[in-house]
């Protein structure tokens, strides 16, 4: 049997995705995956390989290249006591199918008075930073946060793929998840079986007292990078990994703010509707009087993402970026 | 197609009393609009009760139905009572949705009948996904998917035939042709004779053009494909031609379509086809009238109990949103 | 000839869409409209009555019904020298094609390097207030928002529909025009000839020392009746409707807040990701020091649109949720 | 359909050496990436160009032209030079797009082509909206798109093609058949024998399905389908059978692929198709090998002066958002 397994011990983020939905199916037979390319190929990224030799092909399922099919079959199989886990190869093609994310699947609880549930889970590759281009490199966890009903995952290390995969598919609600491009090569602790990661649960992932930095999926390593530096710099900060944008731990960032008095949010969504603008807008009305200076974003530029490397490294979030802003705020 | 038993004189009986109680009740809602009394909008079905109940009448109590904003029958043919539509529709507490979603979302997923989707097409795909689910899940359970002929034309449409044909899953896909969308006539932006039918070859399937307004028909058609579907030969497209009575939505008066075709049309009403039917087989026009009698009877009773049903919880705008009941965004 | 005509003097909300667009087909012949139902038909809420009797078939194309087709020939007329303007029936649709709002359209000029330019206008009915329910009701400005390369307009008047409208369709960019559902049936003056509201351009369409309210399209009516009971409570609220979310006028924003120290956004979008946490994160970044109280947000609950009226008001922004918040940053 | 003019010896020739040059381009790409020096990712259409070539040599220079991600040939085709397309990968001031699209991406706007989209079926409803705007204006233009087979299962296909047929618009759907989706075989996914062609059907439009490794039938299938657009007949989809000598991107090696497969398509290039079609017509090996050493020499030229070129300018990640030529969102 070629199971799903990892080097005891470490786990790259990419083999963590097919680990913790190994773990799930095997825990429960009605998880089932489906999506373009997810089989024997163990899909582009690899990130369902060995699924298919460890389960077979009544429970992963190659579509064609029909998103509106993929996501919308998951609906109705979640209706009817199947646990789907859809994949859309790159985020940017959840435009493909936004009639479910937007209106169909957050919406049919509510709108039948609580008759229809919808238990699935819609994964996708997320993100910049590879050259892919304007149309296969956008994170656009902004785009899902715009939409009520659905929850949200952006997992930053293996472990938390693996345990916000094992609650997102456990979860009885819809949860998207995205699993970033430009961390699949990076590697971490491989947890425990059982291992479980509470959705809406933050991380503070580095402690400090003059600034707090929220980030999410991939720019919590860029976070981390640059609470290093700014300590050369004797700017003592604190990083949130957010994990999750949908429930939004907000009891985390505001205590972490009375701590700090200073807010960055660190996003590689563009700015001009990023998930930072709602953490600041709570913070600026529920922990206004904490503050003591301007709270910054650093965020994507509000262009589409360009091929070349510098040009990406110009618009995307860097670590640089995130220096200059805590400093700013810092010495304000 | 394999053939399906004749329908005897009390179970056509059954069925045109069905018809009769759907008709009415959506009279009343039209009352009850122009009266102020149900908001919003509507999407009236009368004309085209057959399908609805010529359909359901095929299909087991466990099969699965999905509809489009225009499921008034389709809900009330899966055994939603006729007080609890009436009372979505008026905003009660008793509503079939807690009246949270209204006439476009009409669904009673105690009948199996899974909702009723307002934007063009999207129910096609989750048909399709129930269908698969009954195929992982070794039930042998159909899925079915009502649809208009404007529905033929948008992507979803195409996806969802597609998958169904590619997996071979128990779904069959009904197109209710009523000729138009809103108010224009499907022919003009359709590159097809019949926008269902003649899409099915496209994907390997069969269909059948049948009269949508012979309960009959309608009944023989779904049981064939039912059939089919069961014993895993895969999907069916339904093409049932049909008009409805009232304009697309609301008050449309619908001058958009010619006097001659609505004349040519109201005289070929679902209701008369299956009296005609009826009393073929030897039942008396007495017997019919008891029937329609019931009927109006029961509609009259269950406006009256919506009417006197309390109004919509507020606290209701906050439930339902997450599994837990609650709507919570953040901590 | 059947023309576009108002009464002389006022003009409904309405009238005023097909106003704007007459105005521009008689001005430059590269103009077309094509939608569903848009024809003889006259759109199914009359935004574009009179037109095809003035301008015919050749001007006006009723389509199937195909959102992706409708915009992405209008995106191919676009590139070569039409100026189509799209319907979609409401703007909950545009989920259904999404793919040519967030990836398509957008994307082009700048991934091809300036090569292909989109002058387009995708106008569709908004918001909700008229018991239409989940699918039928959203307000999704802030979908358009989370796309860099849209522009983003939401008049709130007639003459602003008529300016607005005349600026889109001249402008070289794909312009989102939100015209709200709930607006329809209201009245204004009828612009001359000629007029043009310049996009990204907020007015103050009251003034005051006290609070600044920021609003669009449906919330300007809502936060001037506020402004109105505030008043009477003696706080003096100046209002800014916004207008166009892209470009965003963040100076008459900030040159409020100087004024005032204290703003409240007026959203009917829903709260999670609304436009106005992208208005508040810059105030709080470049305005900090101006703040003397918390911002407050009013916006759309994150649910659903309930069906029910009572159910719509109670999660919908109302002028009592505003008065509520104005009050209480204004008494902080 | 209409017939096209035969090709002549010295025409063909000059279709082989685009042929060949676009080939060698490709390789040059390939060898790039493994040297790191072109990154990202690359969908090689080594193989398919004859479909490229033959389609544009049926084709006016103002026609439209749209292509997918797999699209070097067309934007060569069309007369972008292999230098400015080798410089885009690489990341040059000097690409096509001034580095900011990629090889996803190519658009030679000058040769009407009005560029490569990387969501599939994307561009369909596009080359409809030029093709609707030749008839708005009156001209006689033609719009193309190029598409794979997979892309016959996304919503936006049916669409594009409904609504093309329904306005009758001088558009041709070209699907290039090379068997496979990423790694899955099209056969696995699709409900018919011929993805796009039987699909044609559907919208009454007629197809043709073509060796899409033969530059003078996909040449012919063209011309007699741009003469039909051209004369206000409509639609025409054209259906070319390929193969993809390379894995789907990057490096893939393509191991999903039947080693006898492989092989006998390797034994169907379309240069050898062509270049037994040039000694047919009584043109030496000789005269063969000179064009094929031009071509060789044209691409290492290009790859060249890609490499000597500047650095794409990291100003330029600011520009070209809007028409005024910048990117700012706000005052
Ligand atoms: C995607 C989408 N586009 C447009 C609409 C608006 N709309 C509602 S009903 C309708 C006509 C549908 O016609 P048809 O499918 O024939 O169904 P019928 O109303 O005749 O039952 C349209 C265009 C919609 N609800 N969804
Ligand atoms: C909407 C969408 N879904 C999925 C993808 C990912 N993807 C890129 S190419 C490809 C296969 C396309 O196959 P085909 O249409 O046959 O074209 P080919 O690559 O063979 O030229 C897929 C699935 C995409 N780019 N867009
Ligand atoms: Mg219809
Ligand atoms: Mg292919």
């Amino acid at each position: 049997m070629a199971s799903v397994k990892a080097d005891a011990g470490t786990i790259s983020y990419r083999e963590a995705v097919a680990e913790g939905i190994a773990r799930e199916m095997r825990r429960d037979p009605a998880v089932v995956c489906l999506g373009e390319d997810i089989g024997a190929a163990g899909g582009v990224f690899k990130t369902t390989a060995g699924l298919f030799a460890e389960f077979g092909p009544q429970r992963i399922w190659d579509t064609p290249i029909s998103e509106q099919a993929i996501v919308g079959a998951a609906m109705g199989a979640a209706m009817t006591g199947i646990r789907p886990v859809a994949e859309i190869m790159f985020s940017d093609f959840l435009a493909c199918c936004w009639d479910y994310l937007a209106n169909e699947i957050p919406k049919v609880r509510y709108m039948t008075g609580g008759q229809v549930t919808v238990p699935l889970v819609i994964r996708t590759a997320n993100g910049g930073g590879l050259g892919f281009g304007a149309q296969h490199s956008q994170a656009v966890e902004n785009w899902a946060l715009t939409i009520p009903g659905l929850k949200i995952a952006a997992p930053s290390t293996p472990a938390d793929v693996i345990g916000l995969m094992a609650s997102a598919i456990r979860s009885d609600d819809p949860v998207v998840f995205f699993e970033h491009k430009g961390l699949f090569a990076s590697k971490g602790l491989l947890p425990p079986e059982g291992h479980l990661v509470e959705l809406g649960k933050a991380a503070v992932v580095r402690e400090g007292t003059d600034v707090t930095l929220v980030a999410l999926a991939y720019t919590v390593p860029i976070a981390l990078a640059a609470a290093e530096r700014l300590a050369a710099k004797g700017i003592s900060t604190e990083v949130v990994d957010l994990r999750c944008l949908i429930p939004m731990d907000m009891t985390t960032v505001l205590a972490s703010v009375a701590k700090t008095s200073r807010l960055v949010t660190v996003e590689e969504n563009p700015h001009q509707a990023g998930w930072g603008a709602t953490v600041v807008s709570v913070v600026v009305d529920e922990g206004f009087q904490l503050l003591d200076a301007p709270v910054r974003r650093v965020a994507s530029a509000n262009v589409p993402l360009p091929f070349a490397d510098a040009l990406e490294d110009e618009v995307m979030p860097t670590v640089d970026k995130v220096v200059a802003a805590a400093e700013s705020v810092a010495n304000f | 197609m394999s053939s399906a038993p004749a329908i005897e004189a009390a179970r056509l009986l059954d069925l045109y009393e069905q018809m009769a109680v759907i008709r009415r009740t959506e009279k009343a809602v039209y009352d009850l609009f122009l009266a102020g009394l149900v908001k919003g909008t509507t999407h009236l079905a009368s004309g085209q009760e057959a399908i609805a109940v010529g359909a359901s009448a095929a299909l087991r109590p466990d099969d699965y139905v999905f509809a489009t904003y225009r499921g008034h029958h389709h809900a009330m043919a899966r055994g939603a009572s006729p007080q609890a539509c009436l009372a979505e529709l008026m905003q009660k507490a008793t509503g079939l949705c807690k009246a949270k979603g209204g006439s476009m979302h009409l669904t009673y997923a105690a009948g199996n009948m899974l909702g009723s989707y307002a934007i063009v097409g999207a129910h096609l795909p989750m048909a399709v996904g129930t269908a698969w689910s009954a195929r992982l899940r070794g039930t042998e359970q159909v899925s079915v998917a009502f649809f208009g002929d404007g529905a033929t034309n948008i992507g979803a449409f195409h996806e969802a035939l597609n998958l169904a044909a590619v997996w071979k899953l128990p779904v069959i896909f009904v197109c209710e042709n009523n000729l138009y969308m809103e108010y224009t006539p499907i022919g003009a932006v359709t590159a097809a004779d019949h926008p269902a039918a003649d899409r099915a070859p496209a994907y390997r399937l069969p269909a059948q053009v049948v009269d949508g307004n012979d309960v009959v028909a309608v009944h023989d058609a779904m049981a064939a494909a039912a059939l089919r579907a069961r014993e895993g030969e895969g999907p069916t497209v339904i093409e049932a031609e049909t008009y409805r009575h009232y304009g697309h939505s609301r008050t449309d008066p619908a001058t958009y379509r010619p006097a001659e075709e609505v004349e040519r049309w109201l005289k070929h009403d679902p209701l008369d086809v299956a009296r005609a039917r009826l009393e073929a087989l030897g039942v008396t026009p007495d017997a019919i009238g008891k029937v329609d009698d019931r009927a109006s009877a029961q509609v009259a009773e269950a406006v009256a109990e919506a009417k006197a049903a309390p109004p919509a919880d507020i606290a209701e705008a906050f439930t339902d949103v997450w599994a837990d009941g609650g709507s919570a965004w953040r901590t």
